[in-house]
């Protein structure tokens, strides 16, 4: 079974969603709801870049780590790029700030089903806690709380097939939570 | 006959050092390298057979500190000191006190440089040796009215230059004759306060020039021989970025006057050792000296490429009193070569300098490229000097060439760590003005919008950078000392253990 | 007029494809890599504009495989191949089928290849063309009573060598009469095994020769020049590991005899592209036609650093039909270059391979150097090709400034990983016989001794050895996930992602 | 206090003592009995290289892991040189498969004082046990059990001044330990 993370990855100003799904020593990644993935990629250049490989081109990313906390410093084809990666949790966190009512609430972002749920109505969780267990090609995709609260609704059941941008989890956050 | 040197100090630091010890070495020279605290483990100190701490980072309080590099010379038995570039490189009262102390300066005589350090007795000098100079006054001038009497004869717009000024400091250009009072005042009170010299005075101001230089060397004795020109035109902040040999703005007949013009100029100061003439080219070809550089120039790589000299061991052989090592005629140009100087500076933010650890560093390779440099993985670039990594050049049989090259080699050279201007580079080689040759000293203020000048990016790159960067963001959090890097995916990776040291700071 | 190529695949791996690739990106022409699965991260398919895969790590399951390097040419859209050296550069019928499919193959002619490739018929035309070869037979012999005759009217020694034999194999020396008989049975009989052909021809055997060959260009259409010498006497199991150019045994009448016989051998087959024209140099400055290589050689970039010229653009030039990019009067030699052949291979135990990841590599910088390789940190060196790693060129002035140029640059160099034979080009740099151009190919294994070659550390290198090993044993320790990596003095480290990842394999 | 370890360094056959100190982020280093040390070492060059400065002179000294455990490859000034490194425990325990009478009698190998016994006369001990802590120089030089068995005599007392070969604990090694 592959266990998968999400990253929100911010490329010149804009966001983007990444997925890295591993089993064991395989990762695969998924960038957006682009069908184009990698074929594959390695480390190459003692650890100084990635080589991705789309079709018949291979792309050699340069990586470090930057300066700020997230910051990730890349060039390709001698253009630097400036990019912050966190994930989904931090990028949820960061932007239930901005938008504060609704930010509990978690909602499908692919088609899947539901396979297990991992709180009740009326529980108090936490920020990070893991909540639901939703899979999808073949892939289990852990969601977490993105604030602290009580859960006061979850309008899906296990063994749901539920679409994109459904509600399946919603949480009313603690004051200052 | 001559005294060979066994052993030479190098009174610097950075690339020019590193340079200057391999060329040592290859001499047969052990060098002896002076650095300052936060130098310690420098690549000039790491190179060099003997290192001798001079002092704290400040250079005032170490690399410019004449007595402490003597006395490091001293102490280790070298017999001679070769001062690079800035620092100590165009100091008379230092090259005397080396003289003093029993040792060899490796650059001209004291009085030569005395000379060419002023811009008034420069310009009077050359006058009389009848190597065109900018129409102007050689007599600094005080009164207003004097300097508009001189600019109405000139023909405006003119320039107001503080004769001890340097480096694009201590210059003010006067369109018309009612701002001369106001511009004379206010470029004398910053020469007085910057230089301690407040002497000004008026030159024509030639419009879009061309900045050439000739690279001369001279043996002390009235010998001087040029090795052709340069093209320093490629400027951000009065200071070149990009060089080339040969110019392109020369026609075989210009190029023979402005070398003749160098040697002119180098015979008039008896010159010893390496030196550069530095020409302003107007539009219409005429030429006039604007200074002269008496010392290892940072751009000399091209000259050597194209000539195929090695001009350290020519000042080194003329320091010994071996001569000239090269004739005139045996002296040509061949191909194309192009200096991209590596400044840690933001280029979309006025070239603002950066500092930082150099977190990964990938160097260009294969035919026609040469890297000289001063720093290396893990090194903390010091906030203390010039912001100068690195010289990246190139060689090519034609121009043509030499810039696809160049385009080849910046992309291979990937530097992490403090933000620098490789990528300007990539930018100016797309530029027309600098495809066809007609770059002129104002083509950066002119071409290169700090909005607007990275390329874009396709599509199907920034999908590979956005998965590269969550590759890597998900490897660094199982790297860590988590309950996570039990995992059989990560579990086994293995640590270098002094790459982890160089972390550790 | 010529049509220019837009796309070129490199049917090659390592060094050789990396600077074809830089070549062609610095002609504005996209190049397409292939690559066999243990080479999916290889240097040239990093390097390439695409790659494509052809199959198994086995050689003759990827490389070699003619049918699967034109699909991926077809595939791709590339309109030429160039071959590099080795694998698929000097097969007729691979040629034959490239330009079958409707392709242009960057090297000779078909015909060429082939009658090169037979060292009979190349005698045979070279012997009609008038280039000097070595007294012997031009008919293969199979009698040892006949052998016998042959070889008393050359005066022995003798060698017998397989017409289609090969870097060293298939060869044998009979110093008199009575050894005839068993040595040719010995000899057909290897040949036979080796090579599928038993023809065998009779030779005097030149003792105590230098291997010196000419670089040429022709345009298949009869105009052919010559490149210059160069020097390959420093062999180890009859294969090169110094080059250089010019070559120190040849007076200037002698290089114009040797430079001319080289075009003749060329001009005999219509030379298209680049080849080289080995001869063997007698002790009493005869030279004998040995054999044409009909491709780019390994030690190409001697000649380059020396004439300024770029043959990989020489050869895609011809292959566009835009002919010759040199004239002959144009060429000159300048300075002097030396390659050392970077092998993963033990000098103390026979020159042995050694395969295995490379564990940390530091590349010299400065002047006068060029490095071509496919290696880089992290790299597993595939145990199934070539061993060669990398080819260091330097250039200097004169002979004895690239012996010391080499020196430094060669302790400059550190690779850590397989076994490899940086420190025996430091030994050879050090020996008489090299330094003062008399060697032969028998150079290494009159001089080299595995048992005492390695220079003697100093008292305090091994003190500062000792310390250092300690103290990075103890750095590796506080490395590991252990209670004491919370010590305060390791506790931060940083980790670089992708640097784990790289180990982690 | 500093706190230093022992490590064996075989180089191009012969065996070298080095004892490396630490206290806080401060490491010192010295090497078989010589006076002479480095003044400083620092990681360089990536971390592929190790600068020790003697007096004016910089060695540089190029370090990665080798192939076999405890092998380190070197290079100096272009010369590779080959090392196995072990700590003093391990060395000793390698020594005494060899030297199998009186292997678990533990001398003294500076002038020092003995600062504390961790064992007792009778005790079982196991190989790698701490057994006796020896101070000299300022440094707290803990000295473990090269096998297991029994403690059968420990000829000096805490706060006894020792020298260089002095016997401080005799183990009687178990059979087969």
């Amino acid at each position: 079974m592959w266990m998968k993370k999400r990253y929100v990855v911010d490329l010149d100003g804009d966001q983007h969603n990444a997925v890295v799904a591993r089993r064991g020593e395989a990762t695969e990644i998924a960038v957006d709801e682009s069908p184009a993935r990698p074929a594959n990629h390695r480390p190459v250049l003692g650890g100084r870049a990635l080589s991705l490989r789309y079709g018949r081109r291979l792309h050699l990313i340069h990586l470090s780590e930057g300066g700020a906390g997230g910051a990730v410093d890349v060039t390709v084809g001698g253009r630097p790029v400036t990019t912050m990666v966190m994930d989904e949790l931090r990028a949820q966190a960061l932007e239930s700030l901005g938008t504060a009512a609704g930010s509990g609430t978690i909602c499908a972002d692919i088609p899947g089903l539901v396979v297990e749920l991992k709180v009740e109505p009326g529980q108090k969780v936490h920020q990070g806690e893991p909540v639901i267990v939703v899979e999808a090609m073949k892939m289990q995709n852990e969601l977490c709380a993105a604030v602290s609260g009580t859960v006061i609704e979850i309008p899906v059941a296990s063994g749901a097939s539920v679409n994109p941008g459904d509600p399946l989890v919603v949480i009313e956050p603690e004051p200052g939570g | 006959m001559a005294q060979k040197f066994s052993k030479v100090l190098v009174a610097n630091r950075g690339e020019i050092a590193v340079r200057i010890i391999q060329g040592l070495r290859e001499m047969g020279i052990a060098s002896v390298a002076v650095h300052s605290d936060v130098d310690r483990t420098a690549l000039h100190v790491l190179m060099a057979d003997e290192a001798v701490a001079i002092g704290p980072a400040p250079a005032a309080e170490s690399y410019l500190v004449g007595e402490r590099v003597i006395e490091a010379a001293k102490t280790t038995g070298a017999e001679a000191i070769h001062p690079g570039y800035g620092f100590l490189s165009e100091n008379g009262p230092f090259s005397r006190a080396v003289e003093e102390a029993g040792l060899v300066f490796i650059g001209p005589k004291a009085e030569t440089m005395e000379v060419m350090g002023d811009k008034l007795s420069a310009r009077r000098r050359m006058r009389a040796a009848g190597v065109p100079v900018v129409p102007g006054t050689d007599e600094a001038v005080r009164d207003p009215e004097v300097a508009t009497e001189i600019a109405d004869g000139i023909g405006y717009p003119v320039l107001l230059k503080a004769s001890a000024g340097g480096g694009g400091k201590g210059m003010r250009i006067v369109r018309e004759a009612g701002e001369m009072a106001g511009a004379l005042r206010r470029t004398m009170g910053e020469a007085g306060a910057s230089f301690g010299d407040d002497s000004i005075f008026v030159e024509k101001y030639v419009e879009n020039p061309k900045h050439i230089e000739v690279q001369v060397l001279g043996d002390g004795k009235g010998e001087v021989i040029h090795v052709f020109e340069r093209e320093c035109s490629v400027q951000r902040r009065h200071q070149k970025v990009i060089e080339e040999s040969p110019s392109p703005s020369l026609t075989p007949a210009l190029r023979e006057r402005i070398c003749d013009a160098a040697v002119q100029t180098a015979k008039a100061v008896d010159y010893r050792g390496a030196g550069t003439v530095e020409f302003i080219l107007a539009p219409d070809g005429e030429f006039y000296f604007l200074e002269m550089n008496t010392r290892l120039q940072v751009e000399h790589p091209v000259t050597e490429m194209v000539t195929g000299t090695d001009l350290v061991r020519a000042m080194v052989l003329v320091a010994q009193g071996d001569g000239l090592c090269y004739r005139q005629e045996d002296l040509v140009q061949r191909g194309w070569s192009l200096e991209f100087r590596l400044y840690a500076e933001d280029p979309g933010k006025g070239f603002t300098p950066s500092i930082g650890r150099i977190e990964s560093m990938t160097v260009p390779l294969g035919p026609g490229v040469r890297l000289d440099t001063g720093i290396y993985e893990g090194f903390d670039v010091p906030i203390h000097y010039d912001p100068m990594l690195a010289k990246l050049v190139v060689w090519g049989e034609d121009r043509d060439q030499a810039i696809a090259r160049g385009k080849r080699v910046l992309r291979e050279f990937v530097l992490h760590g403090p933000v620098h201007n490789l990528p300007f580079h990539l930018w100016a080689l797309d530029q027309p003005a600098f495809l066809d040759g007609s770059y002129t000293t104002h083509f950066v203020e002119e071409a290169f919008d700090p909005a607007d000048w990275l390329p874009a990016l396709t599509d199907e790159e920034r999908q590979a950078i956005i998965a590269a960067v969550a590759l890597y963001e998900s490897e660094r959090r199982s790297g860590d000392s988590t309950p996570e890097s039990t995992d059989a995916s990560v579990g086994n990776w293995r640590l270098n253990a002094l790459r982890a040291m160089t972390g550790n700071r």
